[in-house]
């Protein structure tokens, strides 16, 4: 079974009781590459693994671009 | 050579500065926007001899091949993340608490744009976000007018600088208003970084010899037709200002003074 | 990184020039006078990294203990006689057939003087004066106003180059007409030296970007607080000014243009 | 005269403008203080032409002969009283209750200084003062920095115009960063007035030339050798400059255009 | 009104000067080339209050159905005719020999072009002409660079005025160099007329203002959007201007003053 | 009997009962021409006459002057 | 039989023993608002009808126009 | 005997018979220090040892100083 996810504005299909460690592995992106926002809410590094998500969460995904 | 050796002129001490505790030796400060690819990054950030460089937080593009982090060289610069493309102090503080969550926001830069079309700050929301900001234990560099009133408030709150524009973001018109430059100089105890506007070398050089401690730039180099070598005239730029600064340039004058003896002339 | 590598910038070639037949490597000429002594002079030469520096032509000074001749480095400068001091062709003509006689007048500034307040050149008596000196054999480096109808027919009389002023000599009032400099730089096939009226690094940087081949300076060095490092600032804005006409500046634009990313915003 | 008659330029309309639903005559506006009595005070006005002069409310000095309310012409001018001197928002606000106490606040000058000695306007307090005087029924004209984004949040607001200052209150440096006022004048709907910093005719016009709809002046015509005189003048300067800018100023050209047919020239 | 009345400012005298005998009440002096037709031409004149205006000699062209001399009003005003168009001293007396042959030399602009791309003036065929003109008699109005050493040369001659430019002809680039414009008001016994380069009503003020006697203007009215409007805001801009300089301006401060009391303050 | 009051930061002293009226008069000044505050509350125009001086009272008086 | 002059630098063909002032007249320019030179010397105004054209002869017939 | 010469518009004495080489050594003047004018006509270097002075003869001696 898999649930909906919106990462960056986009739907994601996530396999049920995938952490966000886990879709950040799907999505092929280093943890110490980004920062996430899960329902607004800021999940610390150490919490990705535990951190399971639920249908219709959304996450936001940022890393730094080159910006002056 | 007369026999009485007269008192010569000392030589002049190295020239560093402290920024949120840190010891520098550039005055240069560079963005990495606006730059073909990361290997003319690289380039331009070392031609410029900039210890501090921005980057700017972004939404992870899931088709880019390479990630900033993993071709910027964290040992040689220190990354100040800004906030650019934020309207409100909630957008600053929320992407600042995102920087810090990726692990670099030991200083930070703080942008609060009022107006796309000028990309001019909003001081006011500035202010409300530097006070977010350093309640919850971020070392703040605010991005402001060139506006002696905001720029003390600012200081009084406890940023470790001020960084006042020069002219809007990426227009290089240069020091629109050295007046207000001057006047901020004068009453700031923290650093003075001249940030945005800057179009050439001497633009940067006049902001040191308005005793500036420091000069903010990225588009001035990214949009210059050799990148690199905008950089080094950018860092030679500084240091010619900085040093004129130090030297104390002649007085002007209104009529002329002559540069060769006036007597012994033949008749 | 992106696999396939970009073209880079090429480094530049080394940046020299050329007047009357000398290959030059410094655009920075300096003047010797109104130094607190020899060796303020030549401590503020060496700083300078000047390789022509200009002297004036007086009777001697049966006091004096030294001689100019006996303690300037001959090797390390090309000597510039000038003729400061003189209000008409005739006086420039015979103070450097003088100079000559002294076996040094391989190159010449030849300097007119209208007016005793404003030290402003006159133009009338230097064409004059040009002439004959180009027809008795000098290499002629005149010192004119930033006038580009006289500095043409300076040129086309067969000068080495043309030296307009920045401003009145010993003001230091900085580039009072870069629209004539510009004018001058675009129309003239000799290097164009910007001589007199510079007073701090950053104006000497400007007369670089706009194109001139070299600056000439005295006072604004001689009179700092501190010669030496004002002499280095020079040397350094100089090299700022050029690296930047060379790099091509960014256009300048009425509003702003973002250097950070404008899509990929949180939201 | 050409037999088939051209069309011919209309005559200019009368160049009436609206603030706060006031039909105004006048451009300049005028302060009544630093001149030596009422007589002189008078004169300065009349000479002016101005519609709107400024008043500023203080403790009454016991010891006074005259009250200016006794002596200045109450149907030839509207008085506009101002806040100086206030360095809060509470301040102003609580000024001008008294002033409408006294019968005289149809319409108020928000004056909120951020600093006693650039006097410069502290945005922050002003932009609260507007709101509390606004929803306390006042018809608010603020005193700002040249900053597009403040004068926008009063526009916003509800101000009946915006007044950013030329330069320093008192300074006389003219229009430091015309720049910015053009800025403001492109985004604005309701009249932007160039308050303070004026200091001659010629800076009264530049900033009717920038498309602005009035200015606001005191010392540059009190403070004048011959205060009557310099009103008159900056009567004509502000009808100079407005007159300029509806007549559509030529294009600047880099090069020169001859004024006189380039055709049959003798030969 | 205090009772005791004060000593008043007396009203300005009638501000006349003086050129060449006439006595004159208009500081504007105006070309007629560029303008669509007669008619245009005559209500832009009239707008400009000029008394002189200048024309141009040219080949009579046999197909035009009016002569310039058939419509402009000579008792309003005094013809200059001017000699655009020479490039050496020998075209410019011949152009004006022929000019006194049509009866219209009273007084003559003299104006030797060195370049047809910026029409700067060749200054030294201009002193060789003014001294060959004034030997024939002629009373002559030079054109020349904003030299102070020329434009003695030309008052010691015996010219009648001497007219530096403020920018090149049809620029509209307004006075690139007030500094010069200055010192040759500051040295000249005989009228200072600004001429070409002004591009609006503001660039009048500064030259009257600089102490200028005069401006005489052709592309700035007859290329503007609304010549006639334009004609008239010129005509103000000078009286503004020479109002301001007679007024005495107040001095330029670095800081602020108060223009409204600082003592008396609620609390 | 009279109190002290506090006008403009200089003391004054009035008769008992006083009204600001009676001060304004007292100091000859016509109400028109100013505005007063009384412990910081402003006085309207109309209440003049029939407001109280209480001892201590402290007022401003004010009223324009030339200004910029 | 004409003869040919050259009038500000066109041919010209005018009777035999004109004058100046005949060739105004047949230009339609009034005297008055015309000066020429003929061979590069002016002709006074007093002189335009006693003097007579000789074939190849050069004029230059100029007025006033608008200018700056 | 002495003889009277104008040096940079000074009187000096000098012996008669003295050259100009003469001149320079009593003065301690090193002659390639110098440039000299002799009546307004220059003594080339190589002359200074036998151009012999006369009575009256005036002088200018010349030499390079600090100058911009």
């Amino acid at each position: 079974m898999v649930q909906d996810v919106v990462v960056n504005g986009e739907h994601h299909a996530v396999p049920e009781g995938s952490s966000v460690a886990d879709l950040l592995q799907q999505l092929a992106l280093k943890p110490e590459h980004v920062a996430v926002e899960r329902n607004r809410e800021i999940v610390p590094r150490a919490e990705l693994g535990n951190t399971t998500l639920s249908p219709g969460d959304t996450l936001e995904i940022v890393t730094f671009v080159g910006g002056g | 050579m007369t026999d009485t050796p007269t008192h010569t002129e000392p030589a002049p001490a190295e020239d560093t500065w402290t920024l949120a505790g840190r010891t520098l030796h550039s005055r240069l400060l560079v963005g990495t926007g606006k730059y073909k690819d990361a290997e003319e990054t690289t380039a331009a950030l070392a031609a410029s001899g900039a210890e501090i460089v921005t980057v700017a937080l972004r939404r992870v593009d899931l088709k880019a091949k390479d990630n900033l982090l993993s071709w910027i060289d964290r040992d040689a610069y220190t990354l100040l993340p800004n906030t650019a493309g934020c309207y409100s102090a909630d957008e600053a503080v929320r992407t600042l608490r995102l920087a810090r969550e990726l692990g670099i926001a030991d200083i930070v830069k703080l942008e609060v744009i009022g107006d796309p079309k000028t990309l001019l700050p909003d001081n006011e929301q500035t202010l409300r976000a530097a006070q977010q900001l350093i309640d919850d234990g971020f070392t703040v560099l605010p991005y402001v007018s060139d506006d002696p009133i905001v720029c003390r408030k600012l200081e009084d709150m406890g940023c470790a600088a001020v960084m006042p524009l020069a002219a809007p973001i990426g227009s290089g018109l240069g020091i629109r208003n050295p007046h207000n430059i001057r006047l901020i100089v004068e009453q700031s105890s923290i650093p003075v970084i001249v940030d945005a506007g800057v179009g050439t070398a001497s633009d940067a050089a006049v902001a040191m010899e308005l005793g500036c401690d420091g000069v903010l730039m990225n588009t001035a180099i990214a949009a210059a037709k050799l990148p690199m070598q905008m950089a080094d005239a950018m860092k030679l730029g500084i240091e010619a200002g900085r040093k004129a600064f130090l030297a104390g340039r002649m007085p002007m004058r209104a009529h002329a003074h002559a540069s060769s003896p006036t007597i012994g002339l033949i008749e």
